[in-house]
């Protein structure tokens, strides 16, 4: 019997962007049949190389091998045709377009629309993934768009399938639903790529590891036998610094959230339903929940982005906010940290002096006169302060990196000395180091007796950061509950609208949809 | 292949050098146009740089001309700056000369400098002209620039009206003009002889305050991140209204204004004849001069000189009046294109 | 490479000629000299006068024009390069050619179609309304509808006489006839005057006159057989079956006539009003469908205009109102023709804006 | 009777010259581009369909060289503003400047040309019946070209897979690059066809709707156009409908001077103008609609290397 032949083969393969390089000299195997991760933090490289297998971008070095072929892929048609599949990171759907017509769109061949509909309820049904071929993908909730793409990837029958990040975005049942599938493509010979940065579903699910750091590969694991310790030092170099965990009993409440109800402004939104929620002072709450079921809405219902929260429903030490714009809110103590940095926590073209006047106004003199000497120095000290890998404060936001940029956004926003904080997804795609940096600097913000809201769709965050959890589903906020007496589970079936007395609890079709 | 890659931080070589690279080009092209038609492409130079400049008068004369397209053009920077494309501004340089005649109109033989009054109400005409571009934008949600630009037509049929009709001048044999302004109701000159009038100076102040709002003042920041990032200015609680109302009542106040210098000044009455398109040419204006009040002020020179030399081109060296237009298309795409040098860096090679 | 357009010489070249230097004569254009329509008219003329003086003048043109603050600096550049005589050619220009006269006194400027006049400029005008009139004698003969079509540019008293005259010309035939008026307010635009022509047609007007420069109304109205009138120069080849005959006029006996009077040093200034009498308004090619009877009517017209007997303003005269706007037996004077504010009978409407 | 029959004539008479124009507007804007450039491009192409007609006499070549130089120039707006990345207003007004300009400009030597004869237009036999014969059947073949061509795009955009390409590229152009399609390509040829059909509108005014050359002829039609995608909300049957509605409203103000109707002929010619505004403000009073139903990524630039 002759050796088996790899299913891909990267060898040396190098891709530089300005000022980075995003994969240096990376080489992977992977095997028929085998399930096998790409481990590493935010910015290792992943995408990049993931990119570069679907011929969605070219490498400026370094060879491909399919099956043993040597090839170079120009474009995902090409990809296809060898037999490779991808579903995206960030979805590549149309929204105003239906189910069939977005699956249409990824097939190379030219099957008519009526065949397609027909191949997706074969696949559907193969592999228990109901979907209606004739909704439109923008009343689908993000568990059933992901089906989507996976079920136009599974379509183009493909013998590599590439999954960038699937469960960022889904309930940890539908991850368990997910693994499922993965699993029966693997057993029908389906090799396939996982790229994650949670060690727990990779050890779950994968038989194969590569990590990446720096755009490098720092090592091949059996993620079976590896030890967390030791993929975390393959992925960040170091274990992760333990946090303070000194919690003081909290005080008034400062931020009272009665009632809010609220249709979406957006025009694919969710509509917020009796939102309840109370903030005191020196505690962190979090908002648990997948993405897409109104965090967007009660965030910006929050931060007074969105006006029209009926009058009362918000109010601030007892103030009714519910008229006020964001700045005014600002001057009465709530800060806010959205989750997009560039373009909507800073403007990309600005230096990052200018950046600090979109929320201070301490460098303003009197008539609206900018003071630019002490703005500079303003910015360098928040530079300084917390670590910011900037050319100065004349640095245009665009030109940082997205941990350092949000680090100097949190850093703008902590140093307001605010009542309450909201903080949306505080380390999205920011690296270990910075992410470490600014939980710590939420806690120290709580120790100082401010009260903080976290929104984040990132579990392990909230249970380490948070006193006190809720969780949103479709528009509904499910009670309050101590970080000691939830669990994964718990939270996970909250995040399907499963708690105790929830008006979606009754539904089936909101899990489904959850899903 | 032609390769572009961004750049990490926008390139300030380029934000200098690209607007004289754009003039360049476009010099370039002018003189092979020249050659082409069999003209000498030096004289053609000379007449278009240097005649318009020779002598007092001629500079009096670019200046006149420069003035409202750089009062139009400062206007519309700060709209495009925030995201509002008042395209427009004609109608409100139209509506501005028509209020400015009504009052001049009005203290007919009043005796004294009614001057200041009738620039005012230049401006406040062409304020309330471009509120009504800024009330239904607002409102509605109807494109600002479509609206801008139907009330144009508008606005120079409301000027047809008035000079066809109830203002037609009583002695002027129904000839469509009003009666001529009474010297109280002109702008003063600046020298007896010369046709350049305050009006230039009241542009470079605008120019001035306009600087200094843009970039040294905190509503002038605010202004410009609804157009950076609109998201942003949403985030910070700079409000998209007061932005949509301010660009569009200062560019509204500034074209009236110019409107107003121009039948206060040079005209001396409103006639059919007074709208010539300073509002389309100060768009150029604005792009040209990169938005930026400086840039602004030269580029109105610039145009105005490209207008001067037109006509010099004409009955020195017998081309059609066309080819200003021309140039100034030219410029603007020469510009647009050397402009993406600033954010991109050329690169050979595979994409 | 562009249009063999013939070109004026430029004005800047210096002729170091051994003989005497040309005298130089400037012409002021409101629109683009290929127009067909009115600057296309003056340039006509501007060209009879080179072909008549030969190398003894020098001529200039400044075309499309705007008849606002540019105009004054053109006229004073003309007038700095040492032009001794310059021609402004359209009613926007008076003011700022009063001023720049005030500046030069060596320099004669002439006005066309203005009022105003100062000692080193006049104006001179021409009589469309004697063509008009005409045109309305055989309009009403070709009509089968009895009503007439106007395409009117703006209302000013030089195209209210016009229309007048045409009704009145019309009414010689037949009495009861009827005019609508359209206004496109632009003196040329060629859409939108296609647009109003077919407006008129479909109203069921069927011979159609304008007083706006393009061809477009006469192209209409032969697009659906109806009849039309040239206007300003020979249009007859755009309308074949259209077209009944063309208004024009013909600047150039004027235009030689002022150069020689400057070269002769008695140019003075005055105001010239001229027409049929003056060769300089006419109307020609009459086509060969119109009948011999109107022929003849026409001729007879033109004969009592080029003998001065005859005036087309003769009282009585009434409005569409019935106001009698001129006595019985009254030959307008040039006062009366400046101040038209009126349709008269037989126009249908009102004159916009009018009071 | 007569009189509503030559009324509908012309109401479609004027309006297919909108509608082409807006038809190939609305082409480009369902790939995500603005062209503002609109006007300069009907200028240009009426000139070449002009010169094109008055050198060789054949008016099919007029149409093809108004559409041949219209694309030209839509293919460097194109170029700047799908490859360099520039703003597409700007670019936009840069084009309607220098078009305006150009054909001026080269169009000088043709003012005085005249265009050979076209015969009538009749449909056989239906053109004779009464009433809908004058009114609906002795048009231009073009005028039934326009019709079909709306047809057409709407078979294409609701029926097709390029018509799904198209709408999808509209909308994201960067999931659309992500599947493989290539965006700037594609962009660019609708850019360069939406263009051609703004050149091909251009030429009918010059050689058939109003036989002549005259710089600056187009006279503010290329914007209206631009407001008709919009009043449509992007549906070309609706463009169709709109640039008929517009072509009425132009016929009536001249219909209501003949008739005799005492309003300043000033107020009169506002009236297409006015009707703009008012039906822009009716549509756009809902921005969810509008947002529902306008290409997603209209205006915005994309850079396949993502920023
Ligand atoms: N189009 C691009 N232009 C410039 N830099 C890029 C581009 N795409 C990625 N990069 C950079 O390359 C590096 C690797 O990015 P990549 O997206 O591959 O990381 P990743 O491991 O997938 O991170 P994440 O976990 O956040 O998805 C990062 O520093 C990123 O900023
Ligand atoms: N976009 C631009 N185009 C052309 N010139 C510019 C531009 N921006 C700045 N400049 C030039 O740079 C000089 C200083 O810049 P200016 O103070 O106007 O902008 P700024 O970036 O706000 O400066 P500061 O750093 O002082 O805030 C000015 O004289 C101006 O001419
Ligand atoms: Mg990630
Ligand atoms: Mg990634």
């Amino acid at each position: 019997m002759s050796p088996p032949i790899p299913r891909l083969e990267l060898c040396d393969v190098t891709k530089r962007y300005p000022g980075v390089v995003a994969n240096d000299r990376v080489s992977l195997t992977v095997w028929p049949g085998s399930i096998h991760a790409v481990l590493g933090e935010n910015g290792a490289g992943k995408s990049t190389l993931m990119k570069i297998i679907y011929g969605v971008v070219q490498p400026d070095e370094g060879t491909m091998r399919i099956d043993g072929r040597e090839v170079r892929v120009r474009s995902p048609q090409q990809a296809r045709e060898l037999g490779i599949g991808m579903v995206f990171q960030h979805f590549s759907l149309f929204e105003t377009l239906t189910v069939a017509d977005n699956v249409w769109l990824g097939l190379p061949g030219l099957a008519s629309r009526a065949e397609v509909v027909a191949a997706i309820r074969d696949k559907a049904a193969a592999y228990g993934l109901e979907l209606d071929p004739e909704r439109p993908v923008h009343s689908l909730s993000v568990g059933e768009r992901q089906r989507v793409e996976i079920v136009r990837a599974l379509l183009g029958q493909p013998r590599l399938l590439i999954l960038d990040e699937p469960t960022s975005v889904l309930t940890p049942q539908a991850v368990q639903r997910l693994f499922g599938v993965l699993r029966q493509l693997a057993a029908e010979g389906c090799s396939i790529l996982y790229i994650s940065h949670k060690l727990h579903e990779i050890r779950a699910l994968c038989d194969a590891c590569t990590v990446m750091r720096g755009g490098r590969v720092t090592g091949e694991v059996d993620p079976r036998q590896a030890s967390d310790a030791e993929l975390s030092r393959l992925m960040i170099g170091r274990e992760p610094p333990p946090l303070p965990a000194q919690r003081r009993a909290p005080g008034e409440v400062v931020l009272r959230v009665a009632g809010l109800t609220l249709a979406s402004p957006y025009a694919f939104g969710t509509d917020l339903h009796d939102v309840r929620l109370e903030l005191r002072a020196g505690e962190i709450v979090g908002i648990a929940g997948v993405s897409g079921n109104g965090q967007r809405e009660l965030l910006a219902a929050l931060s007074g982005e969105e006006p029209g929260a009926p009058p009362g429903t918000l109010q601030l030490d007892g103030q009714d906010l519910a008229r006020a714009n964001p700045a005014q809110r600002r001057r009465l103590g709530l800060h806010f940290v959205p989750e997009e940095r560039l373009g909507r926590g800073a403007v990309p073209a600005l230096g990052l002096a200018h950046n600090l006047l979109l929320t201070r106004t301490e460098t303003v003199g009197r008539g609206g006169w900018l003071r630019l000497a002490a703005l500079r120095t303003q910015a360098a000290g928040i530079i300084e302060r917390y670590g910011v890998k900037a050319a100065g404060p004349d640095a245009a936001a665009q030109s940082l990196s997205g941990g350092n940029l949000q680090k100097f956004i949190v850093g703008r926003e902590i140093e307001a000395r605010p009542r309450v904080l909201i903080v949306a997804q505080p380390t999205w795609g920011v690296d270990v180091g910075a992410a470490a940096q600014i939980r710590a600097a939420l806690l120290a913000l709580r120790e100082a007796g401010c009260a903080v809201l976290v929104v984040s769709e990132e579990l392990d965050e909230l249970f380490e950061l948070c006193d006190r959890l809720h969780v949103i589903a479709k528009g509904h906020l499910s009670p309050g509950v101590p970080v000691q007496e939830a669990s994964v589970e718990r939270i996970g079936a909250w995040m399907a609208g499963q708690w105790p007395g929830s008006p979606l609890a009754a539904g089936r079709e909101v899990a489904d949809a959850a899903a | 292949m032609l390769r572009l890659e961004r750049r990490p931080q926008p390139s300030a070589l380029w934000r200098w050098a690209s607007p004289l690279l754009a003039l360049v080009l476009t010099v370039a092209l002018g003189v092979a146009l020249f050659v082409a038609l069999d003209k000498d492409p030096l004289a053609g130079l000379r007449v278009f740089f240097w005649e318009p400049i020779r002598s007092v008068r001629g500079w009096s004369e670019l200046l006149l001309k420069a003035t409202p397209l750089l009062l139009i053009a400062l206007g519309l920077a700060i709209g495009f700056r925030s995201n509002v494309w008042n395209i427009g501004a004609e109608g409100q340089f139209v509506i501005g000369a028509v209020c400015a005649t009504g009052v001049a109109l009005a203290l007919h033989g009043a005796g004294w400098p009614a001057w200041p009054l009738v620039l005012l109400a230049g401006a406040l005409g062409g304020l309330a002209w471009s509120a009504l571009t800024a009330l239904l934008r607002d409102r509605f949600h109807a494109n600002e620039i479509l609206v801008s630009l139907m009330l144009v037509y508008v606005a120079v049929q409301v000027l047809n009206y008035l000079v066809y009709g109830p203002w037609k001048d009583p002695l002027g044999f129904n000839f469509p003009q009003t009666q001529r302004f009474d010297a109280g109701a002109q702008v003063p000159r600046l020298a007896p002889h010369l046709r350049v009038n305050l009006g230039l100076i009241l542009a470079l102040l605008a120019a001035l305050a306009t600087w200094v709002f843009l970039f040294r003042t905190r509503a002038g920041f605010a202004q410009q991140v609804g157009g950076l990032a609109p998201l942003a200015a949403r985030y910070a609680g700079f409000s998209s209204r007061a932005a949509l109302w301010l660009a569009m009542g200062v560019t509204g106040a500034l074209a009236g204004l110019a409107g107003a210098l121009e039948v206060a000044g040079p005209v001396g009455q409103l006639t059919p004849h007074v709208p010539v398109g300073y509002g389309f040419a100060a768009i150029i204006v604005a792009f040209v001069g990169r938005l930026h009040p400086a840039g602004i002020v030269g580029a109105a020179l610039l145009m105005s000189m490209f207008y001067l030399g037109g006509e010099l081109a004409q009955s020195r060296l017998g081309l059609p009046k066309s080819i200003t237009g021309v140039f100034q298309g030219l410029l603007l795409f020469a510009l647009l294109a050397c402009d993406t040098l600033i954010q991109y860096r050329i690169r050979w090679g595979k994409g | 490479g562009c249009g063999k357009k013939e070109e004026a010489k430029p004005a800047a070249a210096p002729a170091e000629a051994p003989k005497a230097e040309p005298l130089k004569a400037a012409w002021v254009y409101v629109g683009p000299v290929g127009d067909a329509g009115w600057s296309y008219a003056h340039d006509l003329g501007r060209k009879a006068v080179e072909a008549h003086f030969g190398d003894k003048v020098q001529t200039t043109f400044v075309e499309s024009v705007p008849e606002g603050a540019d105009a004054e600096r053109v006229i004073r550049d003309l007038a700095a390069q040492g032009h001794k005589i310059i021609f402004a050619t359209s009613f926007g220009y008076m003011e700022p050619m009063l001023k720049v006269a005030q500046e030069f006194p060596d320099v004669k400027f002439e006005h066309a179609t203005g009022y105003k006049t100062a000692p080193n400029m006049r104006v001179y005008d021409a009589s469309f309304y004697q063509d008009t009139y005409m045109a309305g004698i055989i309009a009403a003969h070709m009509t089968k509808t009895g009503t007439l079509g106007f395409v009117g540019s703006f209302p000013i008293p030089e195209v209210l006489r016009n229309i007048n005259a045409f009704v009145l010309g019309a009414q010689t035939v037949k009495p009861d006839i009827k005019l609508k008026v359209v206004w496109v307010n632009s003196w040329f635009d060629p859409p939108k005057e296609t647009e109003a022509a077919q407006s008129l047609i479909n109203q069921g007007a069927d011979v159609l006159l304008q007083n706006t420069d393009s061809t477009a109304v006469l192209q209409t109205a032969e697009k659906n057989g109806k009849y039309a009138f040239g206007w300003d120069s020979d249009m007859s080849s755009f309308g074949p079956k259209a077209h009944l005959a063309s208004a024009i006029v013909n600047w150039g006996p004027y235009y030689i006539q002022a150069v020689q009077e400057v070269l002769d040093g008695t140019w003075q200034s005055k105001r010239t009003v001229l027409g049929v009498k003056e060769g300089v308004n006419d109307l020609i090619k009459i086509a060969d469908v119109v009948p011999e009877e109107a022929r003849k009517k026409v001729e007879e017209v033109k004969a009592g205009l080029k003998s001065g007997e005859f005036e087309v303003f003769t009282g009585p005269i009434f409005d569409n109102t019935g106001k009698e706007v001129l006595a019985k037996g009254v030959k307008a004077d040039q006062d009366w023709k400046d101040k038209v504010n009126f349709f008269v009978k037989g126009v249908e409407g009102r004159v916009p804006a009018g009071k | 009777m007569e009189t509503l029959a030559l009324l509908i004539a012309a109401t479609l008479n004027a309006g297919t010259v909108l509608a082409i124009a807006a038809l190939g507007l609305l082409i480009n804007e369902k790939v995500g581009v603005v062209n503002l450039g609109a006007e300069g491009l009907m200028l240009c192409g009426a000139l070449a369909g002009f010169a094109t007609v008055v050198h060789l006499g054949v008016h099919p070549l007029g149409f093809l060289a108004g559409m041949a130089v219209a694309a030209l120039l839509s293919l460097l707006f194109g170029w700047l503003v799908i490859y360099l990345n520039t703003n597409q207003y700007a670019t936009g007004l840069a084009l309607s400047l220098f078009g305006a300009g150009l054909s001026a400009f080269a169009g000088q030597p043709y003012t005085q040309f005249k265009l050979p004869e076209l015969p009538a237009p009749h449909v056989p036999w239906l053109g004779d019946l009464p009433f809908v014969g004058p009114a609906l059947f002795r048009h231009h073949a073009l005028v039934y070209a326009t019709v079909a061509l709306a047809l057409g795009l709407v078979w294409l955009y609701d029926r097709t897979r390029t018509g799904l390409v198209l709408r999808a590229i509209g909308e994201s152009p960067e999931s659309a690059h992500a599947l493989g399609y290539p965006v700037r390509r594609i962009r660019l040829l609708a850019v360069v066809l939406g263009g051609a059909l703004c050149g091909l509108a251009g030429a009918y005014v010059s050689t058939v709707y109003t036989p002549l050359w005259v710089e600056g002829m187009i006279a503010g039609k290329g914007w209206i156009a631009l407001a008709l995608t919009t009043f449509a909300t992007w549906r070309p049957a609706r463009v169709l409908l709109g640039a008929y509605l517009f072509g009425g409203v132009t016929m009536l103000q001249f219909h209501l001077q003949g008739v005799g109707v005492q309003i300043p002929s000033q107020f009169l010619t506002m009236m297409p103008y006015g009707a703009t505004i008012v039906v822009l403000v009716l549509i756009s009073r809902s921005p969810q609609w509008i947002r529902l139903h306008m290409p997603q990524s209209l205006g915005r630039p994309f850079h396949p290397g993502g920023m």
